[in-house]
This record gives C-alpha cells, structure tokens and sequence, in this order.
C-alpha cells in the first residue's frame, strides 16, 4: 500500500559499488551519437530567422524570395502550423518555437528554411523579408511590475492577481502558516534585506539539434535529443495537430540538459519543414541561438524579512520573490515561494511570490527551478543574523532544522529527511574548523528540493542464454543506465556485466515521464525493481512446473529459483540461464515489466561549504575549497552520485560569480556566447570534496531518493556568505563579479 | 472526513479558511469533492495541484487512498529540472 | 564556386575530401568524412569539443580551415583507440566516472592526451590549465581531472 | 569565396593587392573564422600565409628577435630564449585563449585584429617592437604602437600585411611583464591590460620605462606620464604611488559587458604596481 514504507532493510551485493557505465566506450571513443550526430539520405538542412528586436509586431513575411531560390526547399512561418491550440501552456510553446503576432524577445524565431546546404539555407534567410512595427520593451524584472510598463500579453494575468497591476503580472503566489506579525514581535533582531540574481542559462555543451522526416502517409519519425522524448512526441503532436501514435521519437544521446531540454524548440518546426520539403531536415542550433532563445532561468528580485531571538530561534520568516520567466507565464517563482524556508522548522512563515513576464526568452527549468535564488535570498539573511548575534551559522542551521515531524514551511509534515544529519557531519568535518588566511572567508547554505515520480514504464527480457535486457524510456544524461542496470541485477541476484539497459524509442514502450525532477534514479529504479521482481516471479512459476511443485513453494535467492518450505533441497536450484534455456518449453518468452506512476518520490536536503579567498585590489574571488553534505537516500552508483553533488555546486559557483544574462539599452542580449557567458573553466576550481549521507526514502524499495536537483540550491548563497566574510562586506547582488564586488567594497 | 490544509493562494481564494473538511476516501474524490464544494478553486484545480498525504507528495493517482486521519496538504503543481 | 581538393592524412590514413574555402575542418570531419567523434558546442573555440591534434598542436577544428588540413596531420579521437585497446587516459575515464553526459569527453581525451605527450608527470594545476579550453558542464572537473591525473601515473609506470 | 596558400611574399602581396572583393589574411585564423561564423566580413579571397617562407621562424637578428607572422603563442611559449629575454611578451601571447587557440593563434594576428582588449599589444608596445610590414610598394617597419587604428581598424593599407615583428635587443638590467585582469582563471578577453619594461642603471634605478595599457581606450595607450613617475627612482613605494594615479588618469575606458568604467580605471593602477614589480625583478633588481 502506498501509504507504508517500502523501503527493506537489506544488504546490498551490487547496489553501492562502482561498475564501469554501460555506455562508456562509446563515449570516450566518439562513437555515441548525439542529436546532431544522425543524418539520412536526402537530408536537408533547417535554418532559423530570429527576430533582431526585443519586441515588435510581425506586420507582414515575405518568404517569395527565399521560396524561388535553388536549393530551397521549404520555408515555414507561424501561418503553417494550427491556427488554433487549446491547451494555454501549449500554445505558449507554439508560439515560442514560432512567433504569432509579435516577436516578444530578441532571438525569437518568425521563419525557418529548408534547403540543400547550410549555405543554402544561410542565402535564404537573408532573402525573407519580415516587416516590424517597433513596440516598447521590457527585460527587467522591477520595471515589469510597474504598471506603466510595456506589456507583452493582455489579459493573462491568473486570478490570484489583484487588480490594477502590470499586465506583466501572470500569477501571485502565497505559502505559509502562522502569523507573521506575532513571530516579529518575539525577535531580538529583526532583519531586512533586498536580493537580486541574474538570469542564467543551462549551459548544456550540445546544443539543441534534431532530424525530422515526414512522410506523405502522415507518420513522422523524430530523432533529437531531449531530456523527454515522450513529451516531444506528445508536444509536437499537439502543436501539429497529428495523433501521438503516428510520430515515433528516438532520443539520441544527450550532451547535456539540466532541465533545458524538458521542453521542445527545433523539432517541431523540424516536422513541419520536413512535411513541406518531403525530405528528412535536419536542424543544429549554433551557440549563439542557444543563448538567444532557448531556457535561460529567472532573474529574480527578493526582498525577505526575517526575525531572530538572541539564542539563534527564528522566530518568523517573510519573503517576497518576484521572478521574470521570459516573454510567458511560468517562472518558477511559485517552487522558489515554497522552498525559500523547506529547511526550516518556523512557527510562523510567509512567502509571496509574483510570476512576472518581460523581453527574455521563455525560461526553461533549470536544476531544481526556482529555488537556488530563493536560497541564496533566506541563507544570505541568516547568515547575517547570525554574524549579528555572534552565533555560529552551523549551530543556528542546526537549532532550526526542519526533521520528522515539522511542519514544512510549504504545508505538508516531513517524514524521515537527511537536514539535521548533513548539518551535522558538516560541523564534524575537518573543513569546518581548517584554519584561515588574510581575505579569506568561509560560507555555508543549506538548500532543499523535491523529488519527482511520475509516469514510467520498464520492461525487462530474459535472453534465451540468461543475460538481461532492460529498456527504459528516459534519456540517460548521467549515467543512469548504469544505475538501472545495477538495481535489475542486485533485485535477480547476477552480475552487473549480465544486464544490459537501453533507452526505447516512443514505439517501445508506454508514456514516460522526462528525465526531470531528479526523478529517474527514483522512479526508473521503481519501475526497473519491479519488473524484475515480475520477472523473477515468472521464472519461479516456470520452476515450479519443472519440479512440478506449487508455485509459492519456490523462491528466488541468489540468481536462483529454489524449493522452499516442505520442498526445501529436494530439487537443486534452477540458475536464471537454467530457467531461460527452457523458456521455450516452459511457456515462452520470459520478461517482466512494470508501467507506473510512481508515486510517492521522498524530498532532499544538502548543506554545502565553501573557502573563499578575494583579492580586495580588483575583486576577484578564488574558491579555495568545497564540500557538499548531501542525503541520497540510497547511492546506487555513489560515483555518478558524487558528480551530480559536484556538478550541481560547479553550476552554483558560477552562477554566484560570474554567469549572468546581460541586456543592453535595446532589450538585446551582449553575451550569446561561452565567451562572455562565463561558465567556470578547469582552472577556476578546486576538487569539491562530496559527503554522501544515506537516509533511506520510505517511498523506494532501497531508499533511493534523487540525488541531481538539490546540488545547485545551497552554493550561491555559501559562495555569497562566503565572499561577504572574506570582504567584509555583505553582497545581495549575483553574481558576484569582480566590477560589482570590487564597487561594494570600495562603498563599505 | 479529511481534513484539507491549503496553501495561501487557494486559501485567499475561499475567503481566507487554511484548512476545510472534505469528504474524501481516494485523491479523485477529493479532488472531485473539492471542485464541487469550492468552485473558486476552480481555476488552479485545472491548472494542476500536487497533493501531499502524510508528507508524501502525488499528483495524479485518482486511487491513492486516503485514510480519514491523513494528513493532506494541496500544493502547487511541481516542476523539476 | 569551385570546391578545393585537400589531401590529407587522419589517424594515420590517407584521406581526400572537397570542400568549400571557408569551411571548417570540423565541418569536413563531421560531414564530409562521418567522423562525428569531434564536437561542435560552440564554434567559436570556446568550448575545446571540436579538439583535435593538427601536426602535432591542440587545437580547435572550428577554427581550422579544412582547406588548411592540405599535406598535414590531423588526429582526431576517433584515432586514439589502437584496436581493441582503449588508451589509458579512455580508461581511467570511465574507471573515474570523469563523464556524464559525454559530449565533452572526446574533446577532453584528446587534449589531456597532447598534455601528457608533452608533460607527462603534470601537476593538478597545470592540468587544470591546460584543459581549460575545454568546458565540461555536468562533472565539476573534479572526476576529470582526478582521470588525467591517474592516467599520467600509470603512463608513466608503463615507461 | 576562394583560398589560397602562396609560399612567398611577393605572390601574397600580388593576390593582395590584386583579388577582386575583400581579400582576408589567415594566420591563426582564431579572430577570423570566429568572425567568418558570426557573418561579420563578407570575404572573397581567404590567404593563407603559413606557407610563405620564413613567416614560421623565430629568428635571431641584430641582437634582437625577428618573429614571423605566422608563429603561434605555443611556437613562442616554448622558444627558452626568447622567453628568457621577453618574458612579458610571451607571457601576454601566451594569455590568449585556450591551449586550443594557442596552437593556432599569432601575435601578428592579435595585433591586426585590433581589438582594443589584445593581450599581446601592451607588451609589444612596452617592448618597444617594430612591425614588419610588406606590400606593394615594398618593405616598411613601423612601431606597434603606430599599427592598430582603433577597435577593428589598422593602419595597413591596402595590399599590405605584416610578415614579421621585431623585438629588439635586450639590454643589460632589464625586464618586462603582463598583467591583465578577467573575471576567470582563463578563457576571456582582457577588462585590463599592462605591460611595463623598465631599464636599470648598475646601482638599481630605473633609467628607461614604458608603460602601456590595453583595454581601457579605443586602441592600446602608451602611458608616458606613468612611464616618468619610474624613471629616476628605484620602483620604491612613492614611485609606485605615481604610476597607479598616473595609470589610472591615463586610462579611457567605456563601461561595457566585461567592466565599468570606474573598475578598469582603477584596476589599470593595480596591474600597473603589480607589473611594475615583477618587471623590476626580472630586471635583476630585487622586487
């Protein structure tokens, strides 16, 4: 029953050891095929136009030109695709892929060619002719609200937005329990403060890229790469108006996603330039167009007002968090309102939070969307609290923890969590108490986010020689057909080197949920275990018509169905390779599988510490070392678990210092390029040292909780308490790049 | 009867009450129930919540049960990276 | 527009290809020759995917004109693999778990491979250096540079 | 489009001067093919120069070092002697880019590129080198300083390229160095350069300085002013004082992605003192 603990205490064989990834030598050969990897006979080559302006009416596009040139084959423009599609969210995505009426950011697309070469295509896109009407725009997350600002939509705003705001203003969000006011009152120090951060992108290495071929039966075929193929099939077949069963997607290998690619950009402009060209077209972002127009995350401008007694109790917490998602409704700001305090225990807590529309590209989720900023806002004010106080951070993190029990600053109670326990061997570890130079500061956060379940699908087959193949149906982007492999092996009791999983196409299997909400480890790892354990009960049927005994006589144990109860020793034990030699005579095919909504995924928390060192002459900060503490519930491969505690502090650390969305005067982006978009380079860092804590998830069979989200909350503000000790001088303002810092401590 | 604990937007939607009874043995009939009974709900209803059960969250199993002692908590619609 | 003809060598083999004057080698590679091992991130040589060894330098095939490739060497990773044997530095790669998503791996190997050809005892901070033209996204570095390191080790055993 | 790849420099002078459209130099190419991608020059004709003779060598001259067009920062950085007698020079080369680009990329190239952030500029001009430019009306050599124009222009005229740089002798007690300021460890372009050489009589004062800064006006700003607040002393801390205001007075920089201007116009006098010391140590005289 779902309401019970799943979780089995048991010793693992294969489960938390490191076996090489099945993957591997196709990826460290070059041999992996990656979305822009594929080609097919007669392939063209898809190009998009982008809009130059932050926002402008589409007056008329004239695409005759480009049309009649050689070597053209297809040109597309919003008039191709359904005039009309009712979901809203949907319609959003259509219209981000493809512009209606206005182009609404710099970078968005208003038409796209097919044609025989890049070249080609490139000669094309300067023949169409788009005629704009300049309108007033709007990238600031501030000047948005203001109600006099230039507005995107009309008449969007949900119902939870009160009258007489911004037509910028989509949603207002509210969270909390207790009575504020009265908590204020019973603090010894009450502090306000303002935060800001500054958009980021995802920074995946590959970029989006996809091949499309439409055929004139009206079946598509859809290779690209995607956190979810399941949800580009089921999205482009929305947008396209085409039933979901006649569009196969294939995901190719993915170079990288962290939320990025949970959405659709390319593919279905690919399949609709593809139906008009009847030859497959293939379509590669260049960095450039990255940048420009897909997922960037929010800005975001945070006031939080927290009151604290002298003993370090929070007495009450308020945040107010106003989020920019881009030219669309849904920034994240509603996940941020409820984790700015998830890991506090507060009788009395308030967050509002305000979904803001502006000239950006539509935000895409990245790693745990929404609640990094949050993060940064609450764990910048109680580490100033308690500087104030004369407390030592970790103690006061300690003495309001959130742990069994507590009322989660978002509603629910939590049941058992890893907060306490990461704060804990935080204090313990030799990090805490190393000693410290001249300009040198150290910082700790703690951070938290959920864990998703969602809609999975297993299915796994007994080979005829006895090996294992499992096929799974979400995009494997860090190792995660290792750690299925390792979790079907460990539940039939043979080696690793035995199974073998793969990623299924839509054809293969049922609806999967995207490779999101750190959710596949979990949910997978569910769906994989279960199927197994149908597998395993087959074969203990199959055994049991061999010996010709009851089948709940026969258990399997050790790799091997046995007789048990008053049979016990009677019959030797039937190997699965025993078992699948026979599957033929025996009934058939063997194969156990598993369709789920799983449910029931646990929550995590980490607790990270980093050494700062600032050169007060020009600003510049040097991580000097970092250690993350975090709750896995169960490492099923502790190595990939490591690397999503390092790569997600990495992504924090650069968000904190220099990763920023920089606008200028004209609503267009300066650095749509890993040039001056500085994700942090080899020689910017140390090791980051990892601490993996297991505090099993009563919603997994082995605890398992997701690992891949919760890494990127606490750093920017570990890395901003940091950098403010070392400084001496408090910064609200990320990223902390040297221009910014160096002004703040010459303002101090 | 469950009792239902909403977060503050839905709550300022039904005149400011945090928590309401419903009578409700699985996630549909709450979900089902609630619509009815709240019809201010309405619109965030159909934009998607999550519902926590004793701090477990779910989101679309119409059969999760739910025992009269539950505790159940109505949130935002999730989303992950 | 008549295309150039380029003679060339690859991994050791004799290869012939056309191409347009202004495309890229990595263009060539990829496209023209189905050597699509070497990746293209950026195309601004910011991102170290496209590494490969032309006469013997590191550098990136989107900077290189394939027209320049005439009567030179260019090694690629789809090189590095001597038959069956993957090179150490593969190895340790997999052995430290140094990827994740794996686009920026090959970039990776064959620029850690230039590293220890020249400095074959290199220190953590020289490699960081030396690799800092390649970006990795999802590992934090941590697991990378712990491979390079370990396999310059091992290398150097060998000797 | 066309390439070509002449082995000498008269036939590179003639396809120069005679190529029908714009005609493009490819020495490293690193600025180029990045501008080629982004569709900023319509180029015709692509020339290759690495295959003109002598453009790849390294040579001694006249006590100095003539430095072909076409050598790389990696060509450079492992040249001893050179990088014995102009460590400031090399160390600026060698800050572009990465490894990759290090492979390709060429001081004369950073230098025709023109960007007002080209590391190896300020050290060049410090150095006091002398550009070797060749074309239809022959050979002429002219200061670094008188090359760049401003952001993307060049003083070459047309038919004309560089084919070598020349750095001249070392004398006795002296010493250069480069520093520049970006916000990572590596893989940016310069919110500051500046380069200092500084000569030194036998009892330890400077008798010759220059000073040059990058990145902080329209081309590179050879800081006469803060080079006379050296002369005459010993690098001591008042001397030092006057070359960081004198930097910083010197410096006209514009508030951009990389930087504001109140930034660059104070880390010019950081890099400066700092620069200064290490050039005063390379020179011989105790830092």
């Amino acid at each position: 029953m779902a309401l019970d603990s799943k979780t089995e205490a048991r010793k693992f064989k294969i489960v938390g050891t490191r076996p090489l990834r099945p993957d591997g030598i196709d990826k460290v050969t070059g041999r992996a095929r990656f979305g822009a990897d594929m080609s097919a006979p007669g392939m063209l080559v898809g190009l998009i136009l982008r809009s130059p302006h932050p926002h402008a009416r589409i007056r008329s596009i004239d695409t005759t030109r480009a049309e009649s040139m050689e070597g053209v084959h297809a040109v597309v423009t919003r008039a191709d695709f359904p005039a009309f599609v009712e979901d809203e969210a949907l319609a959003d995505v259509l219209d981000n892929c493809m512009a209606g009426e206005k182009a609404l950011y710099d970078g968005h697309a208003v038409a796209a060619v097919a044609a025989t070469s890049g070249a080609v295509a490139r000669a094309a896109l300067k023949l169409i002719e788009v005629e704009y009407e300049l309108l007033a725009h709007v990238t600031d997350v501030d000047e948005a609200m203001r109600p006099d600002a230039p507005a995107l939509h009309e008449d969007r705003a949900d119902e939870t937005v009160p009258a007489g705001m911004s037509d910028n203003v989509m949603a207002r969000h509210e969270f909390g329990h207790g009575d504020i006011d009265a908590g204020f009152a019973k603090a010894d120090r009450v502090l306000e403060r303002g935060y800001r951060t500054e958009a980021t992108h995802q920074g995946y290495i590959e970029p989006h890229a996809c091949l499309a071929t439409f055929g004139s039966d009206g079946q598509a075929d859809l290779w690209c790469c995607t956190q979810g193929h399941y949800m580009v099939r089921n999205t482009c077949a929305a947008i396209l108006g085409m039933e979901q069963g006649r569009l196969r997607v294939t995901a190719s290998e993915i170079g990288g996603g962290f939320g990025g690619k949970t959405t659709v950009f390319l593919e279905p402009v690919a399949l609709m330039l593809s139906k008009k060209a009847g030859r497959p077209v293939k379509m590669v972002m260049g960095r450039a167009e990255v940048f420009r127009a897909t997922g960037p995350t929010a800005s975001s401008s945070i006031d939080v007002r927290i009151g604290m007694a002298k003993d370090g109790r929070i007495t009450a917490g308020f945040a107010e968090l106003r989020y920019q998602g881009g030219a669309y409704p849904g920034s994240p700001v509603d996940m941020g309102s409820m984790s700015a305090f998830a890991p506090y225990d507060l009788e009395h807590v308030k967050t509002v939070g305000w979904d803001v529309v502006t000239n950006r590209p539509k935000q895409a989720a990245y790693r745990a969307p929404g609640a990094p900023m949050a993060a940064f806002a609450v764990e910048s004010a109680i580490d100033e609290l308690a500087r104030e106080l004369g407390l030592d951070p970790l103690e006061v993190r300690l003495k309001n923890a959130a742990r069994e029990g507590t009322r989660a600053s978002y509603g629910p109670t939590f049941p058992a969590i890893g907060l306490e326990a990461t704060l804990r061997k935080a204090k313990d570890h030799p990090h805490w108490s190393a000693p410290l130079g001249p300009n040198q500061g150290r910082g700790v956060a703690c951070g938290f986010w959920f864990n998703f379940g969602g809609d999975t699908c297993v299915s796994l087959n007994i080979t005829p020689d006895g090996t294992v193949t499992v096929s799974e149906g979400n995009p494997d982007i860090g190792g995660s057909r290792a750690s299925m492999s390792m979790m079907a092996a460990e539940e039939l009791g043979i080696p690793y080197e035995k199974v073998r999983t793969i990623i299924a196409d839509t054809g293969a299997l049922g609806q999967n949920d995207v490779t999101d909400g750190s959710r596949v480890t979990f949910a997978v790892g569910l769906a994989t275990i279960e199927a197994a354990r149908a597998a395993k009960r087959e074969m203990c049927k199959r055994a049991a018509r061999i010996w010709e005994i009851e089948e709940d006589a026969v258990v399997w144990e050790d790799g091997a169905a046995r007789p048990a109860g008053p049979n016990a020793g009677k019959h030797p034990p039937m190997s699965l390779a025993e078992i699948a030699a026979v599957a033929t005579n025996t009934g058939g095919p063997i194969a156990g599988h598993c369709e789920v909504n799983a449910e029931g995924a646990g929550v995590s928390f980490a607790t990270h510490m980093v050494d700062t060192e600032v050169d007060p002459e020009t600003g510049a900060v040097k991580i000097l070392r970092y250690t993350v503490f975090q709750d896995a519930g169960k490492a099923v491969h502790p190595a990939y678990v490591e690397g999503q505690f390092q790569g997600g502090a990495v992504q924090g650390i650069g968000w904190a210092l220099n990763e920023e969305y920089i606008y200028g005067e004209d609503g267009r982006l300066q650095n749509a390029g890993f040039l001056d978009y500085r994700i942090p380079v080899a020689s910017d860092l140390p090791m980051i040292d990892t601490v993996i804590l297991e505090i099993p998830n009563p919603g997994h069979p082995y605890g398992v909780r997701g690992v891949g989200e919760t890494s990127i909350v606490p750093p920017l503000a570990a890395v901003a308490n940091a950098v403010s000790h070392a400084a001496g001088v408090r910064l609200t303002h990320l990223p902390i790049s040297p221009p910014r810092l160096l002004a703040a401590i010459g303002a101090k | 009867m469950v009792r239902v604990r909403l977060w503050g937007s839905l709550a300022a939607a039904i005149g400011g009450q945090t928590e309401i009874e419903v009578e409700a043995g699985t996630l549909r009939e709450l979900l089902d129930t609630l619509a009815r009974d709240y019809p201010a709900l309405q619109p965030q209803l159909e934009r998607g919540v999550s519902v926590a059960i004793d701090g477990v969250i779910y989101n679309d199993d119409w059969f999760t049960p739910i025992r009269p002692d539950s505790e159940v908590v109505l949130l935002a619609r999730l989303k992950g990276g | 527009m008549s295309r150039i003809h380029v003679t060339t060598t690859i991994n050791g083999e004799a290869a012939e290809f056309l191409c347009d004057a202004g495309e890229t080698l990595l263009d060539v590679l990829r496209d023209r020759l189905g050597l699509t091992g070497s990746k293209e991130g950026c195309g601004t040589g910011d991102c170290g995917a496209c590494s490969v060894v032309l006469d013997g330098r590191l550098v990136c095939a989107c900077l290189v004109l394939g027209a320049e490739a005439e009567g030179r060497t260019v090694g690629t990773i789809e090189g590095m693999t001597t038959g069956e044997a993957l090179h150490p530095l593969q190895r340790k790669f997999l052995e430290h778990a140094a990827l994740q998503c794996g686009i920026c791996t090959p970039g990776f190997l064959v620029a850690a491979k230039a590293l220890l050809e020249r400095t074959p005892d290199p220190t953590e901070e020289e490699a960081r250096y030396w690799l800092a033209g390649n970006l990795c996204r999802c590992t934090g570095y941590d697991k990378i540079i712990r491979a390079v390191l370990d396999a310059a080790a091992e290398m150097r055993e060998a000797h | 489009m066309h390439y070509v790849s002449p082995t000498t420099t008269d036939e590179a002078v003639r396809i120069l001067s005679s190529a029908p459209g714009a005609c493009r130099i490819v020495a490293g190419g690193t600025d180029l093919l990045v501008q080629m991608r982004s569709g900023m020059p319509e180029a015709d004709t692509l020339l290759d120069i690495k295959r003109i003779g002598g453009l790849r060598e390294i040579a001694r001259d006249d006590g100095g070092w003539r430095i072909g067009a076409a050598v790389s920062g990696a060509e450079l950085g492992e040249h001893a002697e050179l990088v014995g007698e102009w460590p400031g020079v090399v160390e600026a080369v060698n800050l572009i880019g990465s490894t990759q680009i290090q492979g390709r990329a060429t001081m004369a190239g950073n230098l025709c590129n023109a960007s007002p952030a080209a590391d190896s500029v300020p050290a060049l001009v410090a150095a006091n080198a002398v550009v070797r430019v060749v074309g239809p009306e022959g050979v002429r050599d002219v200061p670094v300083l008188d090359i760049p124009a401003g952001p993307g222009k060049t003083t070459l005229k047309r038919g004309e390229f560089v084919s070598s740089i020349y750095l001249p002798a070392k004398t006795g007690q002296s010493g250069d160095a480069y520093l520049r300021f970006i916000p990572r460890t590596e893989m940016d372009i310069a919110v500051v350069g500046c380069a200092v050489w500084l000569a030194f009589d036998a009892a330890g004062t400077c008798t010759e300085a220059r000073v040059a800064l990058g990145a902080v006006g329209p081309k590179v700003i050879l800081a006469e002013e803060a080079a006379r607040a050296l002369v005459g002393t010993r690098i001591d801390e008042p001397a030092l004082d006057a070359l960081v205001a004198a930097c910083s007075a010197a410096a006209r920089p514009i508030a951009d992605k990389r930087g504001t201007v109140a930034f660059r116009t104070h880390v010019a006098g950081v890099l400066a003192r700092r620069a200064a010391l290490i050039a005063k140590n390379r020179a011989g005289g105790a830092a």
